[in-house]
């Protein structure tokens, strides 16, 4: 077989694949080490999200792209340049947490300066706040998109239906690519047994949105799946319905035990496989990139342990904006 | 002479010509019809939303996530409670983001009985929002407060949740909104020819607006309706009215009833109640939602807690019956919500209580 | 042209159309007299609500078929054999009102005896309830179905979709009709400027989910339509969605005025037309029908404005079942 | 011995057997994984719902209208906020319809902090749902309750909600279920072998009943847990145990206190409360919701409306902070909802108050 994309870019890709997979790995080691109460997270979905990551126009406000994402994320995060430790100050609920200060679970994430707005456990919520950013995004002129992903099993509440139908409105349709990750199950409850039909991206076609449903463990047909719906979206001013099919790898979370499950397909692996027999990376320095994370991050998550928890006070901090303290 | 109604579409042009106001959006908000009470007539930022009060709500924090001002209305309040959830999740965003993220949205809707709405034009919505974290939430008990508190919903960097009391939504205004034409039967006509969309064709109908000036109601102030010294009466919305009346009433029975209207729901105004209480030491808190876990019951907790000691007569709550519905008949509805005889005689009674 | 259905059976639909349309008119007029607060209801649905009605499983519990309506169905009830004297109860909110004791608005039914369960103000919650009935209907050898009808605008609720999922899972597909009247309008809202695509109906393909638009303003395309829709549903124990194409002659509600929308096609109208066509009523006996509808109701609505209201001291009655007074 | 969500599932199992129980569901409710808590193993009528909570309290309500028993699950009550409008509507089908309708159906969720379950995983229903008029509401804190109150529950031609207090599904009963093995070491062995699903695949796997009585708590009656003259703590669910070990401590301090478990919050024993506000004239309503617009709150109304002359003290209200969400981290989860301390000292303080 042989790669389309340049090396380069095959390298940076799988790069933060790696650095993204390691990071899920210490979260899960920490969680079970009693350095976080609770974990979710991504692993299973890098050969999608690194891609959708490194494709994301970045940065604040209309011009840029808002994410609405939900809690197996990190790979976008960390593709867009987000720090691991971050990660591991969420997971430990720090006071030096940036993205929820100690408050929210890990992998819930939270960027004003990358318009990444706050990650919200309530399943598919996010598809109903992506909405209004595209709507504002319908603004003359206005280069930025919505970009939301959740999972599969989520599309079963009408907040998928009504984010098809606002983006699909004859006299304003939004800039807005629909993201499902679907990994075929919803904590235990198999896709296949709740859903008829054949695909979710199908449920596009009775609003004429643009819809497709790719391999999310294939790091190219993801990319150029990506590359086109993003296109679409961003030149058309129109919403694009994206299925990508992915893995679970460690089970649905720490509730289920987190640990690896065997039988799934691994985008890391396959890529790895391919990058070998490409030549573009080799086995010992694909093993030497993961042995550096490993011990960055071990490192990272001693460090992160000696950080400040939140104090009791401040519980009433920023109830609105700016504010700080009981206010009433 | 403005109308509450008038005064919320002046309020919305001000804030579109003056404070960036760029999506005023809901079922049936844009044109033609201008909103089912005709309160978002005649404005360029209107829009008729899908019939989705999920899509709603989720709209309106997405705008302010985008940092793009809106007002989204529900049209009735009867249909807010499949977005609970999504109200929650709005006033939520800068706390869970550990004040990252500012919110700055309106959400606007109709409240309370008192015209024969049945069970789904009639409910009120004051114990549930209470109860959600993170938004300020006002309600208008006439047009100038209308105007000012929705100015100053505009100017907020938060999540604001603007309750209109429906029954006083065509009642008008004695104070004038700086701005509008005299305060006579003249210029009352004239503001309606101005502003008040045509019956008819309306396709090419334009408003003239006034030369309106700014006016905030600041959030958090509560006012004093009517002086008085023997009871104090709490309470917003079209309550004020009424409540205003029996101050006025009582007054010639000899006694002194003081009315506040709290206008802002939260943060509420308890500096101004506290001292009016301390001043008469019978408190009465009115409103029309129903009584169990009601807001009303929080205002009472916070007087036992801070003047159980002194005060001179059992606080009292006058509240909706804790019935499903506001029943359509005429008996149904006024079984339902306090009625003026009922505060009048819940103050008569108090001022007699003797400890 | 030629009529399929037989002669009898059209004249029993043309009367309970013309009965029907002569209560709408007559609530319209208690409402206009001050004998109401509020109207609304279903003229112009009735060339397919009338043939729904007479098609109708009608009794009590689950081999019968469940009813969860919207606030035009009166051709339905009307079909089914209700009495328009208790229709006028409801609008002039009498204690006599036997839908809801004088609580509810107009055209909000409710009869346990006909498994007709209370028409709820809120739009699309009815697609909810009705997947409990449907549930209820998996029993085995089960011979009722569960009917559910609702406006164009409200699918853009979530909740029409979930209905659709729910409808269609592969694991226990419902027995269930839904029904979507489409007048092309809500309130104020044009159809057109809010849903991409092409019909309602079509949302059922992604779901696996028979479908189809029928003219409803078209008797006998609306029977035939839904006697093949009823006969699939009660035979295959699956879901089938159906929209009808119909008029809403007199705008929303009285709170639009209540008054006659020329330029609707009226499917009355349209009806005697083809009655007197082929010879099935003439155009004198067909007035004959309505002026004697006319007198009976106006008789009726005199009796019903003899009759009691409900005492304020009823409030808490039926909070729960068998429960009469105030309970705390 | 049995656990909390052990007693659930055989109460379950009873209704099944005996009363006619026919859909348990919910997201995750069914094999393989019988619930996240794991109250719903083993049973033959569970299944899993889609991953939609509208559905899930539709389908309950129409399986109430179809007279189909039913138990339907939240999974946690953190994700019922979207569905409120259903719960009013399921709490109102018997009103609306005059009487016409029963609805008998039941929802369980779990609510509360206790676990670290940070923003979506610790909030607390029930100042929202006394709110909500039509439903019976229970919420048990031991197992013996737990069973008891669902076979209540399954009996009653009502809506109802089921609360479960999450932090204390695994916490063993002291006082046995009719039928259950022994409580002793070996009994609980027994029973868990019986009844727990294996780990691994757990296709094959059957549970072994135990011969199960009829046991039923009326809905409606409060328990006094312990016995004391000088203060009463109302509560219910984990704040229970936390009540009743303050009352074990303060004794010895020579305090004593009365606690009162309400086991059904709507409608509520007010003849057991008051009566022991009547004897100890000091009063303490705890729990941990959001205390704005709180439950307590309207507890501590009535109280005031029926006892504030005859009250020796202030009485109070130990509720859960005023803010979005528990945060994740220890400090702060314990400072957004009432701890042991919290409620002890507020009982010296209180039995030292003078008027
Ligand atoms: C509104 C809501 N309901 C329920 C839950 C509990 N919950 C968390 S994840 C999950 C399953 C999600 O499945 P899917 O959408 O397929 O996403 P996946 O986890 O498989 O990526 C559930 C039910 C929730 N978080 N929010
Ligand atoms: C949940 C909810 N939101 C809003 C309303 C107010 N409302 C009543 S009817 C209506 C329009 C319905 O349009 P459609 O579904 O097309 O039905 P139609 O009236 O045209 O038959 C609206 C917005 C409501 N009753 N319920
Ligand atoms: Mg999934
Ligand atoms: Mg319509």
């Amino acid at each position: 077989m042989k790669f389309k994309l340049e090396r380069k870019k095959l390298v940076q890709i799988h790069d933060l694949m790696v650095k993204s997979r390691v990071l899920e790995e210490r979260l899960i080691r920490m969680y079970k080490q009693n350095d976080g109460y609770f974990w979710i997270g991504g692993p299973g979905e890098e050969a999608f999200s690194v891609p959708l990551g490194l494709q994301v126009r970045k940065g604040s406000g209309l011009d840029h792209d808002y994410l609405h994402l939900h809690y197996r994320s990190s790979p976008i995060l960390l593709a867009m340049g987000a720090e691991p430790i971050d990660s591991m100050r969420q997971m430990k609920n720090t006071a030096t947490d940036p993205y929820s200060g100690g408050r929210n679970f890990g992998n819930h994430y939270s960027k004003r300066d990358w318009n990444v707005v706050p990650v919200s456990s309530t399943i598919e919520t996010q598809y109903l706040t992506a909405i209004g950013t595209a709507v504002a995004q319908t603004r003359k002129g206005c280069k930025g998109i919505t970009i939301v992903n959740g999972g599969d099993s989520g599309t079963a509440e009408g907040d998928f239906a009504s984010a098809l139908v606002w983006a699909s409105r004859p006299v304003l349709p939004l800039p807005m690519l629909m993201i499902v990750t679907n990994n075929g199950v919803g904590i235990s409850t198999p896709h296949c047994n709740q859903f008829g039909g054949d695909s979710i991206a199908a449920r596009g076609n009775a609003f004429g949105i643009k819809n497709r449903v790719i391999n999310g463990n294939d790091v190219e047909e993801s990319w150029f799946a990506l590359e086109e719906a993003i296109r679409y979206v961003r030149e058309e001013r129109k919403p694009f319905l994206l299925e990508a099919k992915v893995s679970r790898l460690y089970g649905h979370s720490s509730a289920s035990g987190a640990n690896f499950v065997p039988g799934e397909e691994d985008c890391l692996v396959e890529f790895e496989k391919k990058l070998d027999k490409a030549g573009i990376l080799k086995r010992a320095e694909m093993e030497k990139i993961r042995e550096e994370y490993n011990t960055t991050m071990l490192e990272q998550s001693k460090q992160v342990k000696t950080e400040p928890a939140p104090s009791g006070d401040t519980i009433y901090d920023h109830v609105y904006y700016g504010q700080k303290g009981r206010y009433w | 002479m403005a109308n509450m109604a008038q005064a919320i579409r002046m309020a919305l042009h001000y804030g579109e010509k003056n404070l960036g106001l760029e999506h005023v959006f809901g079922e049936d908000v844009g044109p033609p019809l201008g909103g089912v009470f005709t309160c978002t007539q005649g404005l360029t930022t209107t829009w008729n939303s899908p019939l989705d009060e999920r899509g709603i709500v989720g709209a309106a924090i997405g705008l302010g996530f985008a940092n793009v001002r809106s007002v989204a209305e529900i049209q009735f309040c009867d249909y807010i409670y499949n977005t609970i959830d999504l109200l929650k999740l709005g006033g939520m965003s800068t706390w869970a983001s550990n004040g990252d993220w500012p919110s700055p949205f309106t959400i606007m809707t109709p409240v309370g009985a008192g015209i024969r709405g049945s069970i789904y034009h009639s409910h009120s919505f004051d114990a549930m929002m209470t109860h959600i974290p993170g938004f300020k939430i006002v309600m208008p008990s006439n047009p100038l407060d209308a105007y000012g508190l929705m100015l100053a919903c505009l100017k907020d960097q938060n999540p604001t949740m603007y309750l209109k009391p429906k029954a006083l939504l065509r009642v008008e205004g004695e104070e004038a909104i700086p701005g509008e034409p005299p305060l006579t039967a003249e210029g009352k006509k004239q503001l309606k020819e101005m502003i008040d969309a045509p019956l008819g064709d309306r396709s090419k109908w334009k408003p003239k607006w006034p030369e309106l000036q700014d006016y905030t109601v600041p959030i958090g102030e509560g006012k004093i309706v009517r002086e008085g010294s023997q009871v104090t009466v709490v309470t917003y919305g079209r309550h004020v009215l009424i409540a205003r009346d029996v101050a006025d009433q009582l007054r010639q029975e000899g006694i002194s009833v003081e009315v506040i209207d709290m206008r802002t729901l939260w943060p509420y105004d308890w500096k101004m109640i506290s001292a009016s209480i301390q001043k008469t030491k019978r408190v009465i808190f009115v409103n029309e939602d129903t009584e169990v876990t009601n807001f009303g019951e929080h205002l009472l907790r916070r007087t036992i807690e801070e003047h159980f000691y002194s005060l001179h007569a059992r606080p009292r709550l006058l509240a909706g019956a804790h019935v499903p519905g506001i029943g359509l008949a005429d008996n149904l509805e006024s079984a339902s919500v306090p009625q003026m005889a009922d505060i009048a005689n819940a103050c008569r009674e108090i001022v007699q209580e003797k400890p």
